[in-house]
């Protein structure tokens, strides 16, 4: 992939749409799941991770002559791992609420396959520049995908939309109190998560198969 | 030795400059995050205290007890945190009780996770019910609507069990911490 | 026979006028029982038909509306299924979809909301069972997978148990709304009181549409039993097994309610026979049967003496289908005469 | 389970599990056993036997007598074959045999003059005079070089050479020699006419094998549903101590080794395809096979007919009949009145095992126990359907395998998946085609596969 | 602490709370190593048996390291913001050990289980149970830990095996191509799941 | 003051980790050849198993350990075969592209005694009724191959298997599929390949009562080019170490009484595009 001929707005691309990180490569699937049960937690997910993976490029691009291979993976989390925590740090002290909803899902940014995979495939191989637009790529993309699942599963399970707007959240939806009952609870529960995720990578596959049918002819 | 340091002196530094880095956002941060902490807490007892203005923490039969005194340094309540199960897991709550430890002045649900749309009503309207109620009998869950008279809160529709723990947890609180508030009046 | 022309296999016979006679050629057997599945589904649905009548006696028009709504939902969903997948909707005339349907109905409270029960049937159908690739490769038993759903989607409307019309005193106005502790929510619940084991048994209790009356369930299911529809292995394992774990529990613990009534109360004798006994979700070899009906039969129970839900049949059921793979592979016949031994 | 503990109750000798199809014995039943006369050139096939082939030992347009030795192997796994009719061979072409396999065979024209076969044949076939013949007179080595000379072999439809099957073997010792007179099959009638009508001949051929092979005990095994058979067997064994009568439920696949054994001593034979009888100190004999024993041996007649039972509802005339080996089909049921427009499968054998044939072009050999012509009315056509795991077939199966799972595999092609399910145990008996409700033809999936292994077992050699 | 309330720490991790299906942990593996019931058997012995250790030795670094340290500089809490650092630390460094030590003494004990264990480093579930440890003050329990983490890799076994277990049985089954792999055992995993929720309230 | 303590702190546990990683690492030290992950990176990774081991990491092991040759894996073809000995450092011996053919051309209309079946419709299942068709050497027609093959490249066109030699990468699971053993793999020596279409091997009366494009065994290829074609049980076989030229070649099919040899082929063009170029470099004087 990083052999390849492209510019560095089409590695961005394919990060978003035909290389998505989590419909499509299948990887952070542990927070996909876990904290997709608003939009509003999603974003911040999808941002934190971002962040995260935009610095650990940053820095494995820059020290990619220094790194030896065999302490490779130790450098990786220990970046890894430091960018972590401080964003955990600046989430607890601005958006505490939605921090405390997170859970441990932030500080299991650590292990998120997409940051590890990225550094190891895109950062060490190449320049500054590309593994920028790369580290914004997938983690638009992956953003992109919370977002998708965190709205179905918000407005399915809770009749509403939540944007993350600092202390107080920003209800971008809200259906009124009569459709309570009618609610799909089941939604914004642990079987939810599976089944949500499930049908879409499910509706991806096919878009999928119809477009490469569709090349192909 | 020299080959070890080869190998790995990128680590150490790294190792260094990030601790660096994170005690630095700790050191900026920390503050704040504990100044959240606080609030989420204090938000909760002025919800279940009128009047709060500073409070003072005691430790009560291994209950955290706030000992809340309004703008004229008088004491205007007690806010006791406690949990205990719920219908799932887990029910973290507030109560507050009136100067004198007679009443419920409010209780708020700080942390749980009972079904969501049922169960977890707990945290919302639901809970001001226990406003008002007395402490010298036990509180009682009824199904259908209550008689406050008889120191009655109505349970939540299809959620019986949740209301059930709730109250329980508050009338353990009653029991265990009412009697020694005397002692740290 | 030389010059005989192109022979297509479907007049091989017309076009050979001067040739031998040829026949059909198969492999054998060539006799066969003359069962079908369509024979066994038909059979579950007339096993069905008491607990159908008990229902209409207890609930009146909820009895009818409530498998009508399945039912339809089941049949909808499975013709969309097929023709999603290009096949034929011949599958809709085996009457699989009609007894998931049916079954899903008999287990949903009967004042349920027609929408949910709605949703309920298309999601038996379209997420047990056309996702696996239709009848007898789901994994799940369809109709459970379909209740629970409702049953965590919904939990409000899932908990309501409306009182048979027939406890209602003639006259009353609000016979439709009255509600009811079902015997194994009372049981849980120390302030109301535990019906009669008559009462259990004959069914004047709140609960299930076709659950309430464990004589209507004896007879449809003693029927399916005797006609070898329905297996006895995890019938007597599931019952067996519950029995003995309420009868210690409640010698251990005599607040728990006797095996008695575990075993009329609640799903119990409807998850036995018409549900334990499906054969998708259950293991194929015979040993296989007997331990899944004991793994329902102590799941059920754990569930109901020291869960958060007062019935546990659905649960039981569904995590030991989840097993049945598991068990099948450990549970491999030995051939009679021994195994054929690796290395031939 | 029912009918098993009413077998039970009643006395009949059982093995668990197994099925009960419709008898339809009555077509043929209370027809007396018959001699065909073919008019037609026969065709007679080297290969009618388990083992080597038989190489010609007569040359195209010699004149032979009846019962004159035509092809013998040298190997030891085989049988010769012997004149069923004197007459001129011909030129050496192929046949096929009712299992579909094309063999090198030879033509036999049947004399035109004079009786190609001896005078009151039909007579001396069914004797019942066999009052005098002591078995034990007979040395065992002797006994098999006779029935070998003879050309007999296993007549239930295997056609193992009877010869190696009798002999005495120091390292597996037999103790009980079982004469297999159920004919669990459906339809057929020609072993339960021959115990009808020649019963001394058969006690006779038992007890020479057991005297062959050693055995202590003789046993004949009759299903229920023959009581006739069953009364004149225990009138015949009355004076001939050592054999015994032993009813068996009537039941599918009664007449298999592997649950004949069980029901009657109560022993399990070791899997297939590595266990065999013999592993629990029995030998298990067709009733056929054995009045050709006493034949061979006592008489020294050669096997050159057999009983063929023509049934079903697609000819006009059933019967049991004494054919010459290499008769035609075609010839045979012409004799019987033809095949009806009706008829839609020819079966060699019995419906539960025997295999279709294409026409009627092949020729009746030392295995073919019947020709069943059905009907569409009669037979089941196959319209697969999903499983729907309902476990009748596993419930069902006499050696408690899960056919469905091995069919399964088969299907899609994974034979390591099957043999971990004992494939090559199966004994094809089809039982789980027959119960299946989806229809799905399990027994033929599994035969596939059993041939597959085979096949590339084979390749790989 | 009684044994009672570990039975009950443990059936809640594993059964009721069970990491991978009410916890989301461990979910890359649970899809990826699910194929077959040999391997999944060997992941679960690979993960319960990482997780136990991870999960003591970094309840020990963080109550017998930085807590004493904070304390000596005046506050038990100062370091806590090296945890998470820590914690991965201690995780990939433990696997790779164990790894190597597997393959120089027990080569075919490696080839057994081996090939999963740089897998691990990357599982959440390991981190996901020792930071589960360090949230919960009823952790403050060394045994308790203990438990906790070893029922969090029973549970992650069960979920495993009994997945691959349907995986297997599912093989030849007319899956429709776009479910086929992750679709489908992401929706067999939501069914698992509403199966587990049946589990509520026990060992409570 | 948090700080230094920070550092301090981490700066040891890195310390600790990084050196016992480093003590491990010279003590629990295992060699492994590092061909093998080379070897494994040059395969094409279909993991099809059409080379006989449990997929291409097994297969690369194997090649390292020298237990198979470097052109053991029937998709890379050349191309590959080459890239493994350049990592093994030995020589390439000439190895073209196997692709299966097919040793029947019986369409429907030429086969006789075809009778009604009634059973699964797949080959293996089929055969074991055996006599669905009078042949019983020839392709029964239910495409069991076609089935089989994972890149899509094969189809029934009028009861007779047809390759997609473009597609088509001699996996040889068709091969292995045929219950009659029809199909069998050929070294492409050219675009395209003479083939013997039958596989009966019953004297010539018997073939034509069965069947109108049998080989009848009549030796008359035999006795044209005695090199390339023998005659065993009555049906020819070529032998393709000793294939002939085309004009030889048309000799012979204009020859065949029975029609029986059929061309089958053109592979993909890189391939006869590699083919060509391998032949004039082999012209070339060296």
């Amino acid at each position: 992939m990083a052999e390849e001929n492209g510019s560095n707005f089409r590695q961005f691309r394919d990060g978003v749409i035909g290389n998505n990180p989590v419909l499509v490569q299948l990887l952070g699937m542990c927070p996909t799941l876990a904290v997709t049960n608003t939009l509003e937690n999603a974003l911040v997910m999808g941002a934190a991770v971002t962040f995260v993976l935009v610095m650990s490029n940053l820095v494995t691009s820059l020290l990619r002559h220094q790194i030896k291979p065999h302490v490779r993976i130790l450098v990786f989390t220990l970046t890894i791992a430091t960018f972590v925590t401080i964003a955990d740090l600046v989430l607890k002290a601005n958006m505490y609420e939605v921090s405390k909803k997170l859970g441990p899902f932030v500080p299991l940014i650590i292990v998120n396959c997409i940051i590890i995979c990225r550094a190891e495939v895109v950062a060490i191989k190449n320049g500054l520049a590309r593994s920028l637009a790369d580290a914004f790529g997938m983690g638009l993309g992956f953003t992109t995908a919370l977002s998708i699942l965190g709205a179905i599963r918000e407005i399915l399970g809770s009749g509403s939309l939540t944007l993350p707007g600092g202390a107080t959240s920003l209800k971008l939806v809200q259906l009124p109190a009569a459709f309570e009952p009618h609610a799909w609870i089941i939604m914004v529960l642990p079987p939810g998560a599976f089944l949500t995720l499930g049908v879409v990578i499910g509706i991806v596959n096919q878009l999928r198969y119809r477009k490469v049918k569709g090349g192909a002819a | 030795m020299k080959k070890f340091v080869e190998e790995s002196w990128l680590i150490l530094l790294l190792g260094v400059v990030f601790a660096l880095m994170l005690a630095g956002a700790q050191t900026t941060l920390s503050a704040r995050i504990r100044e959240n902490q606080q609030r989420a807490l204090n938000e909760a007892i002025g919800e279940v205290v009128p009047h709060v203005s500073r409070t003072e923490v005691i430790e009560i039969e291994g209950y955290q007890v706030f000992k809340c005194h309004d703008e004229q340094g008088q004491l205007s309540g007690w806010a006791v945190r406690a949990s205990g199960s719920g219908f799932v897991d887990k029910i973290t709550l507030v109560v507050g009780l009136s100067p004198d430890g007679e009443r419920v002045t409010g209780l708020k649900v700080i942390e749980n996770v009972e079904t969501p749309g049922l169960g977890n009503k707990i945290e919302g309207e639901w809970a001001s019910q226990y406003e008002g109620l007395s402490f010298a009998k036990a509180i009682q869950v009824e199904k259908g609507p209550p008689d406050p008279a008889r120191n009655q809160i109505q349970a939540i529709t299809g959620a019986t069990w949740s209301s059930r723990y709730v109250t329980d947890i508050v009338n353990e609180v009653a029991n265990r911490v009412r009697p020694k508030l005397a002692e740290h009046r | 026979m030389s010059e005989a022309p192109t022979v297509t296999q479907e007049n091989a016979n017309a076009e050979q006028p001067q040739g031998p006679r040829s026949f059909l050629v198969s492999s054998a057997p060539h006799l066969a029982s003359g069962t079908s599945t369509r024979c066994i589904m038909f059979q579950v649905v007339l096993g069905l038909v008491p607990l159908w009548l008990a229902a209409l006696y207890f609930y009146r028009l909820d009895a009818l509306i409530l498998p009508l709504v399945t039912v339809a939902a089941c049949l909808i969903a499975e013709a969309v299924a097929n023709a999603m997948r290009g096949r034929d909707q011949r599958s809709l005339t085996d009457g699989s979809a009609i007894v998931t349907g049916l079954i899903l109905a008999f287990s949903l409270p009967p004042d349920l909301n027609p929408y949910m029960a709605f949703i309920g049937g298309v999601v038996s159908i379209a997420l047990a069972k056309a996702i696996f690739g239709g009848l007898g490769q789901n994994l799940f038993n369809p109709a459970m997978v379909g209740r629970a759903f409702l049953m965590i989607c919904f939990p409000a409307a899932m908990g309501i148990w409306t009182e048979p019309v027939t406890l209602a005193r003639i006259g009353d106005t609000a016979v439709d709304g009255v509600t009811m502790a079902t015997p194994l929510g009372a049981a849980m619940d120390p302030s109301v009181l535990i019906p009669s084991l008559w009462d259990l048994f004959c069914g004047r209790v709140g609960g299930s549409l076709g659950e309430t009356s464990a004589l209507a369930v004896l007879i449809g299911g003693l029927f399916l039993v005797f006609r070898r529809v329905a297996d006895w292995r995890p019938v007597l394992g599931m019952l067996a097994t519950a029995f003995v774990y309420a009868a210690i529990a409640h010698r251990i613990n005599p607040e728990f309610e006797g095996p008695m009534f575990h075993l009329f109360a609640g799903s119990m004798m409807f998850g036995a026979f018409f549900i334990a006994t499906d054969y998708v979700g259950a293991p194929i070899t015979p040993v296989g049967r007997i331990l899944f009906g004991i793994g329902v039969g102590g799941l059920v129970m754990t569930i109901r003496l020291f869960g958060a839900y007062p019935e546990g049949v659905m649960f039981a059921i569904l995590i030991m289908n989840a097993l049945t793979p598991l068990i099948e592979r450990w549970t491999v016949p030995t051939p009679f005469g021994g195994h054929v031994a690796a290395a031939g | 389970m029912i009918a098993e503990l009413l077998d039970g109750l009643k006395g009949l000798k059982s093995f668990p599990r197994g099925i009960h199809p419709p008898h339809r014995k009555g077509y043929a039943e209370a027809e007396p056993i018959r001699l065909f006369s073919p008019k037609q050139d026969l065709l007679i096939p080297f290969v009618q036997h388990i083992g080597a082939p038989c190489e010609p030992i007569v040359k195209a347009k010699q004149d032979v007598a009846y019962g004159e030795k035509i092809a013998d192997a040298s190997a030891p796994v085989a049988a010769p074959i012997h004149a069923p009719l004197a007459g001129k061979v011909g030129a050496g072409t192929m046949a096929v045999l009712p299992s579909g396999r094309r063999v090198p065979a030879i033509p036999l024209t049947p004399a035109a003059e004079g009786e190609p076969v001896p005078a009151h044949f039909l007579e001396q076939y069914l004797d019942r005079n066999w009052g005098g013949v002591e078995p034990s007179g007979f040395d065992p080595d002797e006994i098999c070089q006779k029935i070998r000379e003879c050309g007999v072999v296993g007549m239930g439809g295997a056609t193992f050479p009877t010869h190696i099957k009798l002999k005495r073997n120091p390292a597996k010792p037999i103790d009980t020699v079982i004469m297999n007179g159920c004919e669990c099959e459906p339809y057929l009638t020609s072993d339960h006419r021959l115990m009808l009508e020649s019963p001394e001949a058969i006690v006779v051929g038992l007890q020479l094998a057991a005297r062959a092979c050693g055995a202590q005990r003789a046993i004949v095994a009759i299903e229920a549903n023959k009581p006739d058979a069953i009364e004149v067997m225990r009138q015949v064994v009355r004076d001939r101590p050592g054999v015994e009568v032993a009813v068996c439920a009537t039941k599918y696949p009664m007449g298999g080794e592997r649950q004949l054994i069980p029901a009657v001593l109560g022993r399990t034979v070791p899997s297939a395809p590595k266990g065999l009888p013999l592993d629990v100190s029995v030998v298990v004999v067709n009733c056929a096979t054995t009045h050709s024993i006493a034949r061979a041996v006592v008489r020294g007649q050669p096997l050159t007919h057999r009983v063929v039972t023509v049934t079903g509802l697609g000819v006009s005339r059933p019967g049991n009949w004494l054919v010459p080996f290499g008769t035609r089909f075609s010839e045979l049921i012409e004799h019987c009145g033809g095949v009806s427009e009706a008829a839609l499968k020819v079966v060699a054998g019995g419906p539960m095992m025997g295999p279709t044939v294409p026409n009627l072009d092949v020729t009746v050999v030392k295995g073919t126990s019947g020709i069943t012509v059905m009907t569409e009315a009669e037979t089941a056509r196959w319209q697969e359907t999903p499983c729907i795991r309902c476990g009748l077939c596993v419930d069902n199966c006499p050696l408690h395998l899960s056919p469905t799972k091995i069919a399964h595999a088969v299907k899609f092609r994974d034979y390591g998946l099957a043999g971990a399910y004992d494939m090559n145990a199966c004994c094809e008996c089809g039982c789980c085609s027959y119960v299946c409700p989806a229809h799905i033809p399990l027994a033929q999936y599994i035969r596939a596969g059993k041939d597959q292994v085979r096949l590339k077992a084979a390749a790989k050699k | 602490m009684s044994f009672g309330a570990l039975i009950g720490i443990f059936l809640g991790v594993a059964l009721v709370n069970n990491m991978v299906l009410a916890g989301f942990m461990g979910i890359c593996p649970f899809l990826g190593v699910s194929r077959k019931v040999d391997m999944a058997v060997g992941m679960g012995c690979a993960v319960t048996f990482v997780m136990t250790v991870s999960g003591v030795v970094t309840w020990l670094l963080v109550h017998a390291v930085l807590t004493p340290i904070g304390a000596a500089f005046g506050n038990p809490e100062a370091l806590y913001f090296l945890k998470y650092v820590i914690f991965i630390m201690v995780i990939a460094s433990m696997v790779q050990l164990v790894e190597m030590y597997l393959r120089k003494f027990f080569p075919s004990l490696y080839t057994a289980f081996g090939v999963f264990l740089p897998l691990i480093t990357t599982n959440c579930a390991i981190l996901g149970a020792c930071l589960l440890i360090d949230m919960k003050p009823e952790y403050q329990n060394l045994l308790n830990a203990t438990v906790f983490a070893f029922g969090g890799g029973i549970g992650f076994m069960m979920a495993i095996t009994i997945m691959a277990g349907i995986r297997e049985h599912i093989r030849f089954s007319d899956v429709p191509r776009c479910l086929q792999g992750p679709g489908i055992t992401l929706l067999m995993a939501g069914m698992l799941a509403l199966a587990f929720m049946g589990f509520t309230g026990i060992g409570k | 003051m948090t700080l230094l303590l920070a550092a301090a702190v981490l700066f040891g546990i890195t310390l600790v980790f990084a050196t016992l990683l480093g003590i491990a690492k010279e003590k629990l030290r295992v060699e492994e050849d590092p061909r093998i992950p080379a070897v494994t990176e040059a395969l094409p990774a279909a993991n099809c198993g059409g080379c006989g081991f449990a997929g291409c990491a097994d297969f690369a092991k194997a090649v390292v350990e020298q237990r198979v040759a470097c052109d053991g894996c029937p998709v890379g073809g050349f191309k590959t075969a080459a890239r493994i000995a350049e990592i093994l450092g030995i020589e390439v011996v000439q190895s073209y592209p196997y692709r299966p053919v097919i040793h029947c051309g019986a369409k429907t209309g030429d086969k006789k005694g075809v009778v009604e079946y009634d059973g699964v419709r797949s080959c293996v299942e089929a055969n074991v009724v055996g006599v669905t068709q009078g042949c019983i050497y020839g392709c029964l027609g239910f495409g069991d191959c076609v089935a089989s093959c994972n890149y899509g490249a094969m189809r029934m066109e009028d009861g007779l298997p047809v390759i997609d030699y473009a597609k088509c990468t001699g996996c040889g699971a068709c091969v292995r599929a045929c219950p009659r053993n029809i199909i069998e793999s050929i070294p492409f020596k050219q675009e395209r390949m003479l083939v013997i279409a039958c596989s009966n091997k019953e004297p010539a009366r018997l073939v034509k009562q069965v069947c109108t494009v049998g080989c009848v065994g009549c030796k008359m290829c035999q006795k044209l080019l005695a090199d390339m074609f023998q005659i065993k049980d009555n049906l020819a076989y070529i032998d393709y170490e000793h294939y002939a030229g085309e004009e030889d070649r048309e000799k012979v099919i204009a020859k065949c009484p029975a029609d029986a040899m059929v061309y089958f082929g053109k592979p993909k063009p890189e391939y006869a595009e590699m083919l060509r170029q391998e032949e004039a470099a082999a012209s070339q004087p060296v």
